[in-house]
């Protein structure tokens, strides 16, 4: 980290990760586990960001922005992934009530 | 210090303002029909003075165009959104009345 | 010139955060999304700001994408109800 | 360092590119999917074993797709050990793969673009000599893991695919942490970069733990486990075959990779990585004893065979070591094929019986000899008898850590096989058990096409202690020379 | 000057902090979900301040968009007192206060071990700017980032693509049933916004994905509009899928990897390894491959969204 404010970003990064593990194993219901894991992600991407950051005249470092995109798009599918199974087992509980 | 940047600033304080003055009234008007009200104006013309400040300061053709077309999506998004959450807003007022 | 530039941009900001309040206190999920809606318009002409204060135009592009996005979501949200009343599909 | 013969730099890739693409085919043509993924299974089967000859001849193969050498590109490595990896997955698919060929059309629907999705991702993953790569491999192979685990449609398998999926992407974005600590240290993410690098500092010790304890979640080492028993126990039987036998082992042979190519580990590292084995040999092996159900049973033994694997990172000195990693691979080998066996054998047995509960299994009237016969024979491998590859992978373990002149290590290893052969035991008491059976006659039905999968399974795991000579040799140069791809 | 960004910046961060604890916050969950949307706005912010245009395109079209609108559309699939947390969203009650100390010495160790290693950092890892920066001209783009997704490192963008799929599958495998509930018709002011708003943001997609070979954008970007525009079209019950569109809506997801891998194929035989474009052709390679990517995205996106149909629906034929 070479410049203050790529250290910045990067230490919020830090926190943002440790708020995130906190959430996720505390927290009581499944929508509010799956915003944890895509902060964790915001605050794991905080990180790559920083380390490519060159100062505000150069230009940034292109690979850890590559990694972001893609880490952006995985993370999409899986929360989509997670979401799915969410509706599909709170379906499957009302049913369940329904019948008794 | 030319006419323009001098021009640009100014356009851009008020812009200011005007967002400032909506989030006050966002956050101190009693009910959202108010809000609405006080919203719809405020970030209309809050952005519009923000993207002539803009547009005066850059000093291209291309980025008045593009700034153009920003505000007029947000504008329309406004409007749009503006009418739709008071039908919205209306609903939940008479469900909540409904016994 | 810069300077001024940097205040109005720190001024913007400060009313983003302000504007949270709303989201945070509600009541109503029209509050909430009217907030959201604000907050989306500011950020725009955030990224204005910053196309002038870091030299970059290209990032009235993003402006332009921002500015999409926060039309359909809002406009997407209140379509369907905004509510539970109506199925999504 | 290009191979020189364009044709054998063409095995790695198209390893990957194959079932992707097959991938699309059962999806878009769900009518053609058994066809399409039974086809490309065994294709896979056969250039995996072509790639094994080929490295066997003539050493590891590395390529760069794309034509960019790493760092800034991305480069394939296939060693013995990859091999060996590439040729245990496409061959137990295949038999998986066969026996699903017959089930419903629900399952064949959505089975085959999943399997060959799995396929493909674990492919990538054992080729991978990129850090940031191999990330998105686990990822690939652990969403088509969920989609599998949810594939059954109870509503148990729901709630443990979501737990399986929360527990993967955890250990998903922390191995992404130790890739982003890792980039930020070096500059770099291939393997080959990342061994060479000198400074070691906080950041690459921040980002070897991340990395370990993301793969340990994935692959649930106690006490990383919790999601593992649900899903595994509710998921349908090949889908059960192919989340154990194989899913397990890609995040293993992430954590092993790294561990050999890229890092350096202290000793100290070492030994709690075999004190973590140690406690899940116990762990698992005691929730085993005491599962309720038959499919629990062979879920919790899977943990602590994962302990029994993990205790060859505890093991330290190079030709040790060697040996020890050498019995570690073949335990994977073995546990891969004889877990598949016995899972699909299980699923004969619900399918006959009716249910899975242990305690009420001597009270079935309905007998299924064969299926009872595969899983048999499998627990032969799992509990490490001889003639079984079970057998050889734990010799060579034994001999690595008595080598080492660490006895406690040799202990633990003799404990586990005791351990095994209690709860396997325990289940093939029952299969014997006929004086629980209310009146009448026992049925016994006889052979079916559906038998022969499980069974054949089951004497492979066998085999492979038999014939262990061939595999072991692809293994030779692990890990005093040739692992850094 | 710079103490003046510096003060903005750590504004920005504390206010994308206090976003994200709330988000995660227990409580209403619809109030959640409006955060974790202001929270993508934020990031996306920050990253333009990061001079990552490119990422920030991507935080606010898929991380807060697409995202947020998966998000809304669980809540209304939720039960109206799941506002707090329900039967059945509920993974366990309320955590117990020594699980609450646990968990925040696994998150402090995280964030000391973070900080540690970040701190420890002295920039002497030079990163692979030059490298790119060096074979820029060679790869066909000029838009470093694209240069590095489609060329330098398109075998990880593939295996990206892959996940997308995967995603579909199983989201898809989830219910196959189709949906016979009929959509509401829209009012005059949805569609009349609709009518305005759609076209531009189609030609904005274009813009985009032909704006990625030199400057930020690029196919995800692009993917993401476009999938915007089919949501709303669903949303709005202008396009109301039948069942015969499940078969074409399948073929759209797979095309983009069939077409990704097949160029992977492809090159694997003309130019002997995977990706390996032809160097003067690279160009048309790539935009031909991101252009079959964006509509295939944006198909997936959508089709993500979609998903498997609401519970009522499939199983009222079933009841007893």
């Amino acid at each position: 980290m070479t410049t203050a404010t790529a250290l910045l970003y990067g230490l919020g990064g830090a926190l943002l990760a440790g708020m995130a593990l906190y959430r996720l194993v505390t927290a009581a219901d499944w929508l509010r586990r799956i915003v944890a894991v895509n902060v964790l992600a915001v605050g794991v991407a905080s990180i790559l960001i920083a380390t490519a950051y060159r100062g505000p005249a150069a230009p940034a470092d292109p690979v850890p922005h590559a990694f972001v995109l893609t880490g952006i798009v995985v993370l999409v599918s899986t929360s989509a992934v997670a979401l799915a199974l969410i509706r599909l087992l709170h379906a499957r509980d009302e049913n369940h009530h329904d019948s008794r | 210090m030319t006419f323009f940047d001098i021009l640009g600033g100014a356009l851009l304080v008020l812009g200011l303002g005007f967002f400032v003055a909506g989030t006050v009234g966002m956050l101190r008007f009693p009910d959202a029909f108010c809000r609405l009200h006080a919203l719809t104006k405020a970030d209309n013309l809050g952005l519009a003075l923000t993207a002539l400040g803009t547009a005066v300061l850059a000093g291209t053709w291309s980025a008045a165009v593009k700034l153009a077309l920003i505000w007029g999506l947000v504008a329309l998004a406004s409007a749009t959104s503006g009418h739709l959450i008071a039908g919205h807003a209306l609903r939940a007022t008479d469900r909540r009345d409904r016994p | 010139m810069t300077l001024l530039l940097l205040a109005v941009q720190t001024g913007l900001l400060l009313a983003l955060l302000a504007g949270l309040v709303r989201v945070l206190r509600g009541p109503s999920e029209a509050d909430r999304m009217l907030a959201a809606q604000l907050l989306g318009t500011t950020a725009v002409a955030l990224l204005m700001l910053f196309s002038l204060t870091m030299d970059m135009p290209r990032l009235l592009d993003v402006a332009l994408v921002v500015a999409i996005l926060a039309a359909v979501a809002v406009v997407s949200f209140v379509a369907t109800g905004g509510d539970r009343d109506h199925d999504l599909l | 360092m290009i191979p020189a013969d364009p044709a054998l730099a063409q095995w790695p890739a198209a390893l990957v590119l194959g079932p992707v693409l097959a991938a699309v085919a059962a999806f878009i043509w769900p009518r053609a999917g058994a066809v399409v993924g039974l086809g490309a299974s065994a294709a896979t089967l056969a250039g995996a074993l072509a790639l094994a000859l080929q490295i066997h001849d003539s050493g590891p193969i590395r390529t760069v797709p794309g034509g960019w050498d790493a760092p800034l590109g991305i480069a394939m490595y296939a060693d013995g050990l990859a091999a060996l990896l590439l040729v245990m997955t496409a061959g137990v698919g295949t038999a998986v793969a066969l026996a699903t060929a017959g089930a419903g059309p629900r399952q064949g629907t959505f089975f085959w673009p999943l399997w060959l999705l799995l396929l493909g991702g674990l492919n990538g993953l054992y080729l991978a000599a990129d850090a940031f790569n191999l990330y998105i491999t686990l990822e690939i192979v652990g969403l088509a893991a969920v989609g599998l685990t949810a594939l059954s449609g109870t509503p148990e398998s729901v709630r443990a695919a979501l737990t399986y999926l929360l527990a993967g992407l955890m250990g998903s974005l922390l191995f992404l942490l130790g890739v982003a600590l890792l980039y930020s240290a070096h500059g770099r993410v291939d393997f080959a970069g990342l061994a060479t690098a000198t400074a070691a500092g906080p950041a690459v010790s921040a980002a070897l733990v991340a990395m370990l304890v993301g793969l340990a979640l994935k692959t649930a080492i106690v006490p990383l486990h919790v999601w593992l028993p649900a899903a595994h126990a509710n998921a349908t039987p090949p889908a059960s075959a192919l989340l154990s036998a194989l899913v397990i082992k890609g995040s293993l042979y992430a954590a092993m990779r790294l561990w050999l190519a890229v890092f350096d580990p202290a000793a100290a590292l070492g030994t709690l990585m075999g004190l973590l084995g140690a406690g899940a040999i116990v762990w698992g092996s005691v929730q085993a004893l005491r599962a309720p159900r038959l499919k629990l049973v062979v879920a919790y033994s899977t943990l602590a065979q994962v302990g029994l694997i993990l205790l060859a990172f505890a093991v330290a000195g190079d030709d040790a070591a060697a040996v020890a990693w050498r019995g570690a691979v073949y335990l994977m080998l073995a546990h891969a094929v004889a877990k598949a066996a016995m899972f699909l054998a299980v699923g004969r047995i619900v399918a006959a019986v009716g249910h899975d509960d242990l305690d009420r299994l001597a009270e079935a009237r309905v007998r299924p000899g064969p299926a009872q016969f595969a899983f048999a024979l499998a627990a032969v491998s799992l509990i490490g008898l001889p003639p079984s590859g079970g057998f050889v992978g734990k010799w060579l373990l034994l001999e690595g850590s008595i080598a080492a002149g660490t006895w406690p290590w040799a202990a633990v290893i003799a404990a586990a096989t005791l351990l095994s052969a209690a709860y396997m035991t325990r289940v093939l008491a029952q299969f014997f058990r006929t004086d629980g059976v209310p009146g009448g006659e026992i049925v016994r039905p006889g052979w079916t096409r559906a038998d022969a999968v499980p069974l054949a399974l089951a004497l492979a795991a066998l085999g492979l202690g038999i014939a262990a000579a061939g595999p072991l040799a692809l293994l030779a140069p692990v890990p005093a020379s040739g692992v850094t791809p | 000057m710079n103490a003046a960004w510096l003060a903005f910046d750590a504004l920005l961060l504390a206010g994308i902090l206090g976003v994200a604890w709330a988000a995660m916050a227990p409580g209403d969950a619809f109030r959640a979900i409006v955060m974790f949307m202001v929270m993508g706005l934020l990031v996306a912010l920050a990253w333009v301040r990061l001079r990552a245009p490119d990422v920030a395109l991507a935080e606010a079209a898929v991380g807060s968009g697409v995202t947020g609108a998966l998000f809304l559309r669980t809540w209304h699939a939720l039960p109206r007192e799941a506002g707090r947390a329900s039967e059945a969203t509920a993974a366990r009650p309320a955590a117990p206060r020594r699980l609450r100390l646990a968990a925040f010495g696994l998150a402090a160790t995280l964030t000391g071990l973070l900080v540690a290693a970040l701190a420890s950092l002295d920039g002497t890892a030079p990163g692979l700017g030059d490298a790119v920066a060096a074979r820029l001209a060679q790869s066909g783009v000029s838009n470093p980032v694209t240069a590095v997704l489609l060329n330098f490192r398109a075998y990880d963008t593939l295996l990206e693509v892959v996940v997308l799929l995967a995603a579909v599958v199983v989201v898809w495998s989830l219910d196959a049933r189709p949906a016979p509930r009929p959509v509401p018709a829209r009012g005059p002011i949805f569609l009349g916004f609709a009518r305005l708003a759609l076209p531009v943001t189609v030609l904005a997609a274009g813009y985009l994905l032909w704006l990625g070979a030199f400057a930020p954008g690029g196919a995800f970007q692009a993917g993401a509009l476009l999938a915007a525009v089919g949501i709303v079209l669903l949303l709005g019950g202008l396009y109301r899928p039948g069942s015969g569109d499940r078969r074409r809506a399948r073929l759209a997801f797979g095309l983009g990897l069939a077409g990704f891998a097949g160029a992977g194929a492809l090159t694997l035989g003309l130019e002997g390894a995977m990706l390996r474009y032809p160097p003067a052709a690279a160009k048309t390679w790539i935009l031909a491959i991101e252009a079959v990517l964006t509509l295939s995205i944006a198909a997936t996106l959508a089709g993500l969204f979609l998903g498997e149909r609401s519970a009522p629906a499939r199983t009222g034929g079933e009841r007893p």
